[in-house]
């Protein structure tokens, strides 16, 4: 008997789904409206403790995107920049560093028109005290 | 063990002697073979159940070009062939394994390798209208190393 | 003061404006029932205005070598012809001039859009619009007959060919949809196939020939192209309703009107859930359906209809 | 109607990447068809040439979307053969966990292009409903919906702790009643039936010839799969049957695809019951000693084939990569021969064309 009702029901065998759906809440959000929350493990933009940053130079080397670089002019005054259009947040530099003072938090990175506003000095220690 | 059993089979038919067969990780066997035995090896191969090719690798060395077919069978089996730079051509295999041609128009469009008898020598993934010579190549190194400069970076220097 | 009045029933309650606004209505009814059925959220309901004022603003153009006299002129034929159709089907309250045979005009006014759709798609060309006005030829071909002979069943059964007896049979005895359910799903069927809905809707199938006849036309001209096919879709499903459901209210009375629209909303919903159910089917696997298994039944079914 | 050529070229709906398909039709039927690949070409090869171990990670992960895992774990367990490393248990257990969620990602999102391709809308919506569970369980482990960078040399990088656990267990759940589901209605519906009902038949002597892999293989009753042949990281600890069908046509195909889903959530669930504990990642030494590995696994289309040579150096000397993508291409003109146009939406969504894995 089943065999015979599953061969009738294979003309609209989709019917019963759709009419569920139909009075369930919808799967989607109106996304502008309603805002996506990323989870705490997302990688977002990154961020640094300059106090840690001793101008090592392990994050530059390792990064894949060649989204950091540093400019050493003495052994403690050096500037360490980031372009955040080239970053892909892969989060190797926050693995690769030894004072854990650059890392990575789940905040979104904001568009713009202008690839100028990607680049970030993070630390500045080129003036000596 | 097929892959053990073809391997010595194959090294009696071509009279090869002990130290062409090797172990390299990942339980592969490579044996090294010349270049005009290709053909009968791979037809050994066939003949012993090995049908699957998994691809042919192609790499320059100093002076030499190596040719890597893997075969495998619930173990890996492969034929290393070494070709001298100044002429590369071999026979093609596409005749015994059709499945072979992607590779093989791959090599030839990215190492210059010359396969006699090829079905279609088209590109496969360069564009027709390419003049860069052998992109794979080694010694043909691009000059200039770090990709155009973006402004971000200019400003970067300038700050 | 009778130039106001007619004025007033062209332009404004039963005619175009009225019908702009339902159709539209019913249009995004639809995009929101399946939406709902696919479990997604759905367009708001500004939508589909939203969509036809931007084609309207957007640039106009064609390839070259096709031609531009045609093709400015069909989306206009197929509007027009839409717009006459529903002239002729008295929509709730006005009682239209009918006349003997005004049902076969109504059918012809009705099935102009599709072969209009066939022709632009030799007059632009794209190899996708040649294999899409191909394809809608064949269906055209198979479909609109399919129609024809469904809707006869309740002209055969009237006794006569004007929409208005059709109606005064009905209220006489008992509406059709009673009597006629298998000719009902049958003109239901047909009409899916003349709007090239969802099971049927290969000629203008998004995966392969991106939009069929209609791939060359931009602007303006596809904005009459879309408002054509919603207008077809709101006067088709009226159309049945007159002929199947007539008897359920009275002329000229709001309760008739407020009755008349829930029908529609739900012809509307079931449209929406059969093109939610089925896969796009393939043009011979459409022509062998229709004349291996519709054709015939609706044969049987109106010679069922002369015995009683 | 002579016969013309439609060009279903690098921009087509039915293509989620760039591929050139000249077809030539005579009235509806296909009498012939022309590929063009290469136009994602990125020249992954000798880019990796140029970076170091630790950057070809990143690197070798972006070479497709959907099997972005699979290729780094492959990449990682060659290099970590290189370096005769022992990456631990608890680390070999993330790794495949990852795959097999990935193997699930694919296959749906597999089924929603499909269904796209022949205009059923509503499984399509639904097999991309379902496929949100997966990712939201990727984004909390590894961050990441998609490219989740969670192997390194030497291990995983990621810890799966309690809260991971509950929800992996939950989503699981619910995922296998709706797999489920879909599975039936695969099964039974009759116009999903009609679209692919022997189109696009591969005998098995084709497949021989052309050395298919995967579940366009298995479809057609070749019994191959890297995961219970050679086993890598730990599979043979892991009990699965590997699903096998003889029609070797779309619609087996996608029967089959479905039954890999079903059994890649029962490996997830082995996976998380007995998990072992201890660290997740070794670490791992910059140079690498001369050497050359050859290793393959178990991608979500077949079989993935890596080769490395190194000397010596932090960069790699050669490092060759094979995607299953390209066996199945081979087929297609084949799959194609006298053909109605419409059912070549079918074949091409049958064989699961992932093209940025093609091209490299």
């Amino acid at each position: 008997m089943n065999k015979f009702i599953l061969k009738i029901r294979s003309f609209f065998y989709l019917l019963p789904n759709i009419t569920e759906a139909l009075f369930s809440k919808p799967e989607t959000i109106a996304y502008p409206a309603v805002s996506h929350r990323p989870s705490e493990s997302y990688r977002g933009s990154v961020r640094i403790i300059a106090v840690n940053c001793v101008g090592c130079g392990l994050c530059v080397r390792d990064c894949p995107a060649a989204a950091l670089s540093l400019e050493k002019v003495s052994k403690g005054c050096f500037r360490l920049d980031h372009y955040r259009d080239r970053c892909a947040s892969c989060g190797q530099c926050e693995m690769s560093c030894k004072f854990n003072s650059i890392y990575l938090d789940n905040s979104y990175k904001e568009a713009s028109a202008d690839r100028v506003d990607f680049f970030e000095v993070l630390v500045d220690k080129t003036k000596k005290k | 063990m097929t892959i053990e059993k073809t391997a010595i089979k194959l090294q009696e038919i071509l009279n090869l002697d002990r130290s062409t067969k090797k172990l390299i990780p990942l339980n592969e066997v490579k044996i090294t073979i010349s270049k005009q035995q290709i053909l009968l090896a791979v037809q050994t191969i066939l003949k012993s159940g090995i049908w699957h090719l998994s691809a042919i690798t192609c790499q320059q060395l100093e002076n030499e070009f190596n040719l890597l077919y893997h075969f495998w069978k619930s173990g890996g089996l492969t034929l290393l062939i070494s070709l001298d730079e100044k002429n590369l051509r071999i026979d093609s295999i596409c005749s015994l394994i059709p499945g072979a041609e992607y590779y093989e128009r791959e090599a030839r469009e990215m190492f210059g390798i010359e396969f006699l008898g090829m079905p279609n020598p088209l590109p496969l993934l360069l564009p027709d209208n390419w003049q860069g010579g052998y992109p794979m190549r080694k010694k043909e190194q691009p000059s200039q190393e770090k990709s155009k400069e973006n402004p971000a970076q200019e400003k970067g220097k300038s700050a | 003061m009778n130039q106001l009045n007619l004025f007033f029933r062209i332009f404004i309650f039963p005619g175009f404006l009225f019908l702009l606004v339902t159709a539209l209505f019913l249009h995004w009814l639809d995009r929101k029932l399946i939406a709902r059925f696919q479990g997604r959220v759905g367009p708001p309901w500004y939508q589909p205005l939203a969509d036809l004022v931007r084609l309207f603003a957007k640039e106009d153009i064609l390839p070259v070598g096709s031609n531009l006299f045609f093709a400015a002129l069909l989306p206009l034929i197929s509007f027009a012809s839409v717009l006459t159709a529903s002239f002729y089907l008295p929509i709730a309250i006005q009682s239209a001039p009918s006349f003997q045979g005004d049902f076969i005009v109504l059918l012809f006014l009705l099935s102009m859009p599709s072969l209009m759709y066939f022709l632009a798609g030799w007059v632009t060309r794209g190899v996708y619009s040649v294999i899409g006005g191909n394809r809608a030829l064949l269906q055209y071909f198979s479909y609109e007959v399919l129609f024809l002979l469904a809707m006869s069943g309740t002209a055969i059964a009237s006794g006569s060919w004007s929409l208005a007896d059709i109606r005064l049979e009905q209220i006489k005895e008992s509406p059709f949809i009673f009597l006629q359910i298998i000719g009902f799903l049958l003109s239901l069927a047909g009409l899916i196939g003349k709007l090239k809905r969802e099971p049927f809707d290969i000629p203008k199938a998004k995966s392969e020939v991106i939009a069929g006849a209609l791939t060359e036309f931009s602007g303006k001209k596809l904005a009459l192209w879309y408002l054509t096919i919603h207008l077809q879709t709101m006067v088709g499903l009226s159309f049945l309703i007159h002929c199947y459901f007539s008897g359920f209210w009275q002329m000229n009375t709001i309760s008739g009107f407020f009755i008349f629209l829930l029908l529609l909303i739900i012809l509307q919903g079931v449209l929406s859930a059969i093109s939610a159910i089925y896969a796009r089917l393939r043009i011979d696997q459409l022509i062998h359906l229709n004349w291996h298994i519709f054709i015939p039944i609706a044969l049987l079914h109106n010679i069922y209809i002369l015995l009683i | 109607m002579n016969n013309i050529t439609v060009p279903i070229g690098p921009q087509h709906p039915l293509l989620k990447e760039p591929l050139s398909f000249l077809v030539s039709l005579e009235g509806e039927k296909v009498t012939d068809s022309t590929l063009r690949l290469g136009y994602v070409h990125r020249g992954i090869e000798k880019l990796a040439e140029r970076r170091t171990y630790i950057q070809n990670v990143y690197l070798i992960e972006r070479i497709c979307g959907i099997c972005s895992h699979i290729h780094s774990t492959t990449y990682c367990q060659s290099v970590e053969a290189l370096l005769k490393l022992k990456v631990p248990k608890r680390g070999l257990y993330i790794r495949m966990l990852l795959c097999e969620l990935e193997r699930i990602h694919s296959h749906l999102l597999w089924l929603g292009v499909l269904s796209k391709n022949i205009g059923f809308n509503t499984l399509f919506m639904y097999a991309w409903r379902d496929r949100e569970i997966v990712l939201n369980i990727m984004e909390e482990i590894s961050g990441g919906r998609v490219s989740h960078s969670v192997n390194i040399i030497g291990g995983v990088r990621v810890d799966i702790n309690e809260k991971h656990l509950s929800l992996l267990q939950k989503s699981l759940q619910e995922l296998t009643i709706r797999v489920e589901e879909i599975l039936r209605s695969i099964e039974n519906d009759r116009s999903f039936r009609a679209r692919t009902r022997n189109i696009g038949n591969l005998s098995l002597e084709d497949i021989k010839r052309f050395c298919v892999v995967g579940p366009v293989a298995r479809a057609s009753g070749l019994d191959i799969d890297i995961r219970r042949d050679a086993p890598y990281a730990a599979y043979d600890e892991l009990d699965f049957e590997v699903p096998l069908m003889t029609e070797g046509d779309v619609w087996a195909r996608s029967i089959l695809r479905i039954l890999e889903t079903i059994q890649a959530i029962r490996l997830c669930t082995q996976i998380i019951h007995n998990l072992p504990d201890g660290p997740v990642s070794v670490t791992a030494p910059r140079r690498v000693p001369a050497g050359e590995v050859v290793s393959r696994a178990e991608a979500p289309r077949g079989e993935v084939f890596y080769y490395i040579r190194s000397d010596d150096s932090q960069k790699p000397a050669r490092l060759k990569i094979r995607t299953p993508t390209l066996t199945t291409l081979i087929t297609l003109p084949g799959q194609l021969k006298n053909m109605q146009l419409a059912d070549v939406s079918a074949v091409i969504a049958g064989v699961d064309l992932c093209i940025a894995c093609g091209d490299r």
